[in-house]
């Protein structure tokens, strides 16, 4: 559905912008837990990113960069990677997300082990939420055919 | 240790298999269905050690992440919700196991993605089930909500169109739900149930909170397809794949039966739900109209998923009816009929799909041409003995739950109410009577007019074993569950009713 | 009254559901092995029944629980003299009509014949169900599966009146099945409990009003499969079903679970005393009357032997129900016992005219000109059961009626003596042209069939029903102590 | 009256908000009109949750000072927002965002099957016809 335009305006401003981009995003998730900011927002810039390569270098140039597979899977690693902190509390005899109990395994006291817990799961929510965006984008603009397509 | 894990675990381990069917499923069909499997069962063991504790020990409260309620998101599990958690999963289950066949055969490119959102809506039901957080229900609710619009639109052709209206539909109900969370929260400062009711009755003449119960009506009403509200279910459940709708058919509206008993009786005091509002009032005259109103058009149907479901708008109005009655006994009724209801949709949902599924067509009118109970008479028994459950013919297990609707009709003094459900019984003996004289008694039509010929012999051509047994254990079920129905009662549902009544 | 638990109920009651099961998994492989299941089992239950007769005797009650329902409700099984009577009748003319419907269904070749042996061993076992229920909820439960079982047998021919005639039993049945359920929640309300107890047990606890209110929901919901008069319709279309179904379902089992079901919500849940004391008794024989004379009337006007059978199934279904509701100790055990006496006399007529379709593929009246010498062991078994019908000595119709008859006397109306006379002179004028045109008038062709019976399997049952009709007009005490067992039944809803 | 209408001014805005959205749901025929009124109607809920978390007169966000020193003391109650009807937001905007994301993919699945996105041009289409089931 996209139609290709070559614009080197465009492309060159995103070839600069998009670093900066990822690079805010990232920021936002990892300061998330003690400030402003947070996975969902953090990912959300993150996608803007990749919407960017979308909108700028076309579709063809965008999946080459990260098939549908990758952000599928990038979508399943962020939740796994909230899950399993949780899960880790859970096996160390806390309860589901009880990461205090984390300093059972960490190098830490209780409260920061609950630090560096909230901070796994930032980045968890961070990837998932970056990768579902993109997948939405990416879907609503192929309308779903992107998947069915062989690669 | 394991045991008390066991409400998080019911949420999370479904989680994760969902998430990760969709990974592997990129790679590897096979393993999906055998992982959903192995994740409900998870869930199933889990919820039978979480009643099994209720009942030996008590109310369990689980806290996550360890902070304490009413700030912590907590999940309070007590015998109601126990119940339900056993009924929900097991069905999950058993439609699991069901579905191999079906979907396999109606939608062959999207099986890792359908058992991924199946396992996804199953963990949303049961995660509606086990909170204690008025909000965080809000979220599991738009979860499975959001799971369901997928699945059904994975339907046949009209399938998305029906999809749509729902989701519009199922997204007001879900935002009234919010607003009605939103005033409490703006008055009370709190989003845990039993702070929630702790804080509630000091501030139940205040206008904000009548207006959030108004709004919780509504959500929830939307949500469980009560009439007059119930605009979306026929075309959505009617175009559903089979095993989407067994399955959300037997559980969806139960689980939101639910809710709104707890919204009721657990966030409001009974005292304010029954005796400071006439909620119940309304409540139970919508549900008479929502009984008559489901069994007369269920007669003008001859799409047999179709007709189900306006049974279905029915047998929500005995729910509800059950609720509003406010009374030991209509309250059992409710509850017990949630179970009942819940095996006897799933199963009869499942023999439509199944039909589906050998014959390609479910036209009520075509049944007795296409010889169905000589082609599937097991399949055909079945629906049988579940459409006497669902008309109330003892001793399937659905005469008792009217048993004891009547009887809470009969204690709250509410005349109208018992001949209410004594008319609707009868209206869906007509229903399911009409159906089951074309499958067994009608003449059939010449199948070669020109020539007179004989009917050739048909053979008996039965649906899939896998698709039977889950039938069958269902059709059990029935059977049995309603004469053990008393001691069910003894055991969790008397426990579960709230102990002013 | 002792209560001795047994489990004896249980097994006579799943001796049929099991071969139920058994006739479905082998019926279609092979017709003998379904057929022996069918009659394997009719034996065995009978045994089982007949041994219970002692211990009833000696006075016992025999009781099986098999699960609480709700406090105070169980699902349990209770044998009286009352109910041992009915399950005895039951029992025994299982083992004939499974006879006589492997001739009937061989004869005529009918199609899903192993359908019709499965619906009938359900049916059986439901109407024992309903004979040896020690509440009303249990007896409810058996009541519905005997209406169901009923249903495919009724409209077994598949053909569109057939199913016409299926689905007005069923509206009828059910309809009325609901209002007994709301009728029995009401009173389990009310009192508690469910439980027969001889001589009523619900008196006393609400308005006068509402027990009456009560009392006729119930007499009339029941009194839908025990054809009163305006709700009896269904029964003569259901005679669209094959003769072995309407010989012992309705003439025996589901119209007699009616009656049964009556005499036991007049006896049992509402009692005489109740009855005496409201006049609620005066009111019921006086509409049980006006069906027994009309029924006869329009008796009278059918061609159709079945349904000039079902008419008078109408008038004695009304006759015994007259007993009960006459409070008199003999009219009573008038009523309970014509309810076994006319089980048999009118299975043999139906068991006839079943044989005659057979044959002769002929079920109208007119049409039995000179039947007799044709078909005499047929014919004469008739002209028993007919008499028997009358109430003419020495059949055994004579003695129920006798005891209705001292009944009606001892309650001091002596109206309804001449309802009873009346309609055994009615009964006659509409039996005895048959048996004359039979027997005595010439058919209209010369030739004079000979001798050329109905198959042995059709024949050996209706003659035996037909002796014993004879039998237990003479020793009316033989075998198994009807008159006993009645009197004993009596004795408790007087005494208690 | 005026008083009263202008001191809860932000209930009014959401009441008009999620009364415009609930008529463009119910009373619009083309699908996406009904996904933008759905989206609008989510929005004035939103709008409605973090105005009651509003505080004049200088607060902040609620971010304890000195949380890690030896002595942890919360700010005064005053001075800081009350952060959860955010935080709820965020998860209710992220159920938006699902819904919406769902929604659109269903109607790109009708577009494509209909070529139409209005609904009564859908109801109409003989395709539509030709789905019922035979009489």
């Amino acid at each position: 559905m996209i139609r290709e335009v070559e614009s080197i305006i465009i492309q060159t401003i995103c070839r600069i912008l998009i670093p900066f981009i990822q690079l805010f995003g990232l920021y936002v998730i990892a300061h998330g837990h003690g400030s402003p900011g947070g996975g969902f927002q953090g990912g959300c810039i993150l996608a803007a990113s990749f919407v960017l390569i979308v909108v700028a270098f076309g579709l063809q140039e965008a999946k080459r960069r990260f098939s549908e597979k990758l952000v599928n899977l990038f979508s399943s690693i962020g939740v796994f990677i909230y899950a399993w902190t949780g899960w880790m509390a859970l096996l160390l005899g806390a309860n589901f997300l009880d990461y205090g109990r984390l300093s059972k395994i960490l190098p830490a006291d209780p409260v920061h082990a609950r630090y560096y817990g909230v901070f796994a799961v930032e980045v968890g929510v961070g990837i998932t939420v970056m990768a579902i965006m993109v997948s939405l984008f990416i879907d609503l603009v192929t309308g779903g055919e992107h998947e069915e397509a062989p690669e | 240790m394991i045991a008390e894990q066991f409400p998080a675990l019911i949420i999370v381990f479904p989680l994760i298999t969902a998430l990760l069917i969709n990974v592997v499923g990129w790679w590897w069909i096979r393993p999906c269905f055998y992982m959903s499997i192995l994740a409900l069962a998870v869930s199933f063991i889990s919820s039978i050690g979480i009643l099994n504790t209720v009942v030996t020990q008590g109310i369990i409260h689980y806290k996550l992440g360890g902070w304490d309620p009413p700030w912590g998101i907590e999940y309070v599990v007590d015998h109601l919700n126990a119940f339900i958690l056993v009924i929900v999963s097991f069905i999950g289950l058993l439609i699991c196991i069901y579905s191999k066949k079906g979907i396999e055969q109606e939608m062959p490119k999207k099986i890792p993605q359908f058992y991924s959102i199946y396992t996804l809506l199953v963990m949303g039901l049961l995660g509606m089930t086990v909170t204690g957080d008025a909000f965080n229900l809000y979220v599991l609710l738009e979860i499975a909500s959001l799971a369901s619009y997928a699945l059904i639109a994975m339907g046949e052709d009209r399938a998305p169109l029906a999809s749509f209206n729902y989701l519009i539909m199922g997204t007001i109900g879900a935002c009234f739900y919010l607003l009605g969370v939103g005033y409490l929260y703006i008055v009370t400062g709190s989003l845990n149930m039993a702070d929630l009711s702790e804080l509630l009755p000091k501030l139940y003449h205040s206008k904000a909170v009548l207006v959030a119960f108004a709004f919780f009506l509504i959500g929830i009403g939307i949500k469980m397809a009560f009439f007059p509200l119930h605009v979306w279910l026929p075309d959505a459940y009617t175009h559903a794949p089979s095993s989407v709708s067994a399955f959300v058919a037997g559980t969806m509206t139960k689980v939101v039966a639910y809710v709104l008993m707890r919204v009721m009786f657990t966030i409001f005091r009974p005292y304010f739900s029954i005796e400071l509002i006439p909620a119940t009032t309304v409540l139970g005259w919508t549900a008479v109209a929502a009984m008559m109103y489901g069994c007369v058009l269920a007669i003008a149907q001859h799409d047999l998923k179709r007709m189900l479901s306006y049974i279905l708008i029915a047998e929500v109005g005995y729910i509800v009816l059950g609720i509003s009655m406010a009374n030991r006994m209509g309250l059992t009724g409710a509850i017990l009929h949630i179970m009942n209801d819940a095996l006897m949709m799933a199963c009869l949902f499942s023999v439509a799909g199944a039909i589906m599924f050998k014959i390609g067509n479910r036209d009520i009118t075509n049944f007795r041409n296409q010889q169905l109970n000589k082609k599937m008479p097991f399949t055909m028994a079945a629906f049988t003995i579940t459409a006497l459950s669902v008309i109330g013919i003892p001793p399937t297990c659905g005469f008792f739950s009217k048993w004891y609707l009547v009887i809470g009709a009969i204690d709250a003094q509410q005349w109208v109410f018992a001949v209410a459900l004594i008319l609707s019984s009868l209206l869906s003996a007509i229903v399911f009577f009409k159906v089951i004289e074309k499958i067994y008694f009608k003449p059939r039509e010449p199948v070669h007019p020109d020539s007179g010929g004989t009917h050739e012999d048909v053979v008996m051509d039965e649906a899939p074993i896998s698709m039977l047994i889950p039938i069958y254990i269902m059709v059990g079920g029935i059977l049995i569950l309603g004469i053990l129905s008393g001691k069910i009662i003894s055991t969790v549902i008397q426990f579960a009713v709230p102990a002013s009544f | 009254m002792d209560v001795v638990y047994s489990i004896k109920p249980l097994l006579a009651i799943m001796v049929s559901l099991v071969a139920a099961c058994l006739i479905l998994l082998t019926g279609e492989r092979s017709k003998n092995l379904r057929e022996s299941w069918t009659i394997l089992a009719s034996v065995i239950k009978f045994i089982i029944v007949v041994s219970m007769v002692p211990s009833v005797l000696d006075g016992n009650v025999l009781e099986y629980t098999i699960i609480s329902l709700a406090p105070g409700l169980f699902l349990q099984f209770r044998v009286d003299a009352f109910g041992l009577l009915f399950g005895i009748l039951a029992s025994t003319l299982w083992i004939a009509t499974s006879f006589y419907s492997i001739g009937y269904m061989r004869g005529l070749k009918e199609h899903a014949q192993t359908r019709y042996f499965f619906c009938f061993a359900i049916a059986i076992s439901a109407t024992l169900g309903i004979a040896f229920s020690a509440n009303l909820l249990t007896l409810f439960v058996f009541y519905e599966m005997l209406t169901l079982a009923t249903y495919p047998l009724v409209a077994h021919k598949e053909t569109p009146e057939a199913i016409k005639g299926g689905r007005k039993y069923l509206t009828y049945t059910l309809t009325a099945g609901v209002v007994i359920l709301l009728s029995m929640a009401i009173i389990y309300r009310l009192t508690g409990t469910l439980d027969f107890k001889p001589g009523g047990f619900v008196a006393g606890s609400a308005s006068a009003d509402m027990l009456r209110f009560l009392f006729v929901t119930l007499v009339m919901s029941f009194g839908v499969k025990a054809a009163i008069m305006p709700l009896h319709e269904w029964l003569p279309t259901a005679m669209v079903a094959p003769t072995p179904v309407s010989a012992l379902l309705h003439a025996v089992a589901v119209v007699k679970a009616g009656v049964f079901g009556v005499l036991r919500v007049i006896l049992y849940v509402f009692g005489p005393a109740f009855l005496h004391d409201t006049g609620l008794w005066i009111l019921l024989a006086y509409l049980v009357s006006f069906t027994i004379i009309v029924s006869c009337f329009f008796a009278l006007a059918q061609d159709n032997i079945k349904r000039r059978l079902a008419f008078s199934t109408i008038n004695n279904l009304s006759i015994v129900i007259l007993g009960a509701a006459l409070l008199s100790a003999d009219a009573i055990k008038g009523g309970m016992l014509h309810i076994a006496f006319h089980g048999f006399m009118k299975i043999t007529l139906f068991f006839v005219a079943g044989a005659i379709y057979v044959k002769t593929h002929k079920q109208n009246v007119s049409e039995l000109d000179g039947l007799g010498r044709q078909m005499p062991l047929t014919m004469g078994s008739f002209a028993i059961g007919a008499m028997g019908v009358c109430g003419i000595p020495p059949t055994c119709g004579f003695i129920s009626k006798w005891y209705l008859c001292l009944g009606s006397l001892a309650a001091h109306e002596i109206i309804f003596l001449f309802v009873f006379l009346a309609s055994a002179l009615l009964d006659a004028a509409f039996f005895f042209p048959i048996v004359y045109r039979a027997f005595f008038k010439k058919t209209k062709e010369d030739i004079n069939p000979g001798f050329n019976e109905a198959p042995l399997f059709m024949v050996t049952p209706l003659m035996a029903t037909a002796f014993f009709s004879l039998v237990l007009g003479i020793f009316p005490n033989a075998f198994v102590h009807f008159i006993e067992i009645a009197a004993l039944a009596v004795q408790n809803i007087m005494g208690g | 009256m005026i008083e009263y209408i202008i001191a809860k001014y932000n209930y009014w805005a959401y009441i008009v908000l999620m009364m415009i959205g609930f008529y463009a749901m119910i009373g619009k025929g083309n699908l996406i009109k009904k996904l933008l009124g759905m989206n609008v109607f989510q929005w004035a809920i939103i709008l409605f949750y973090v105005s009651t978390s509003v505080k004049k007169g200088g607060a902040t966000i609620p971010i304890i000072q000195n949380g890690h020193g030896p002595v942890t003391h919360a700010v005064d109650v005053a001075q800081y927002l009350n952060p959860l009807p955010h935080v709820l937001m965020l998860t209710a905007i992220v159920v938006g965002v699902s819904t919406t994301g769902v929604a659109l993919s269903l109607a790109i699945m009708i577009y494509r099957k209909y070529k139409t996105l209005e609904e009564d041009e859908i109801l109409q289409s003989e395709e539509y016809e030709a789905l019922k089931p035979e009489e």
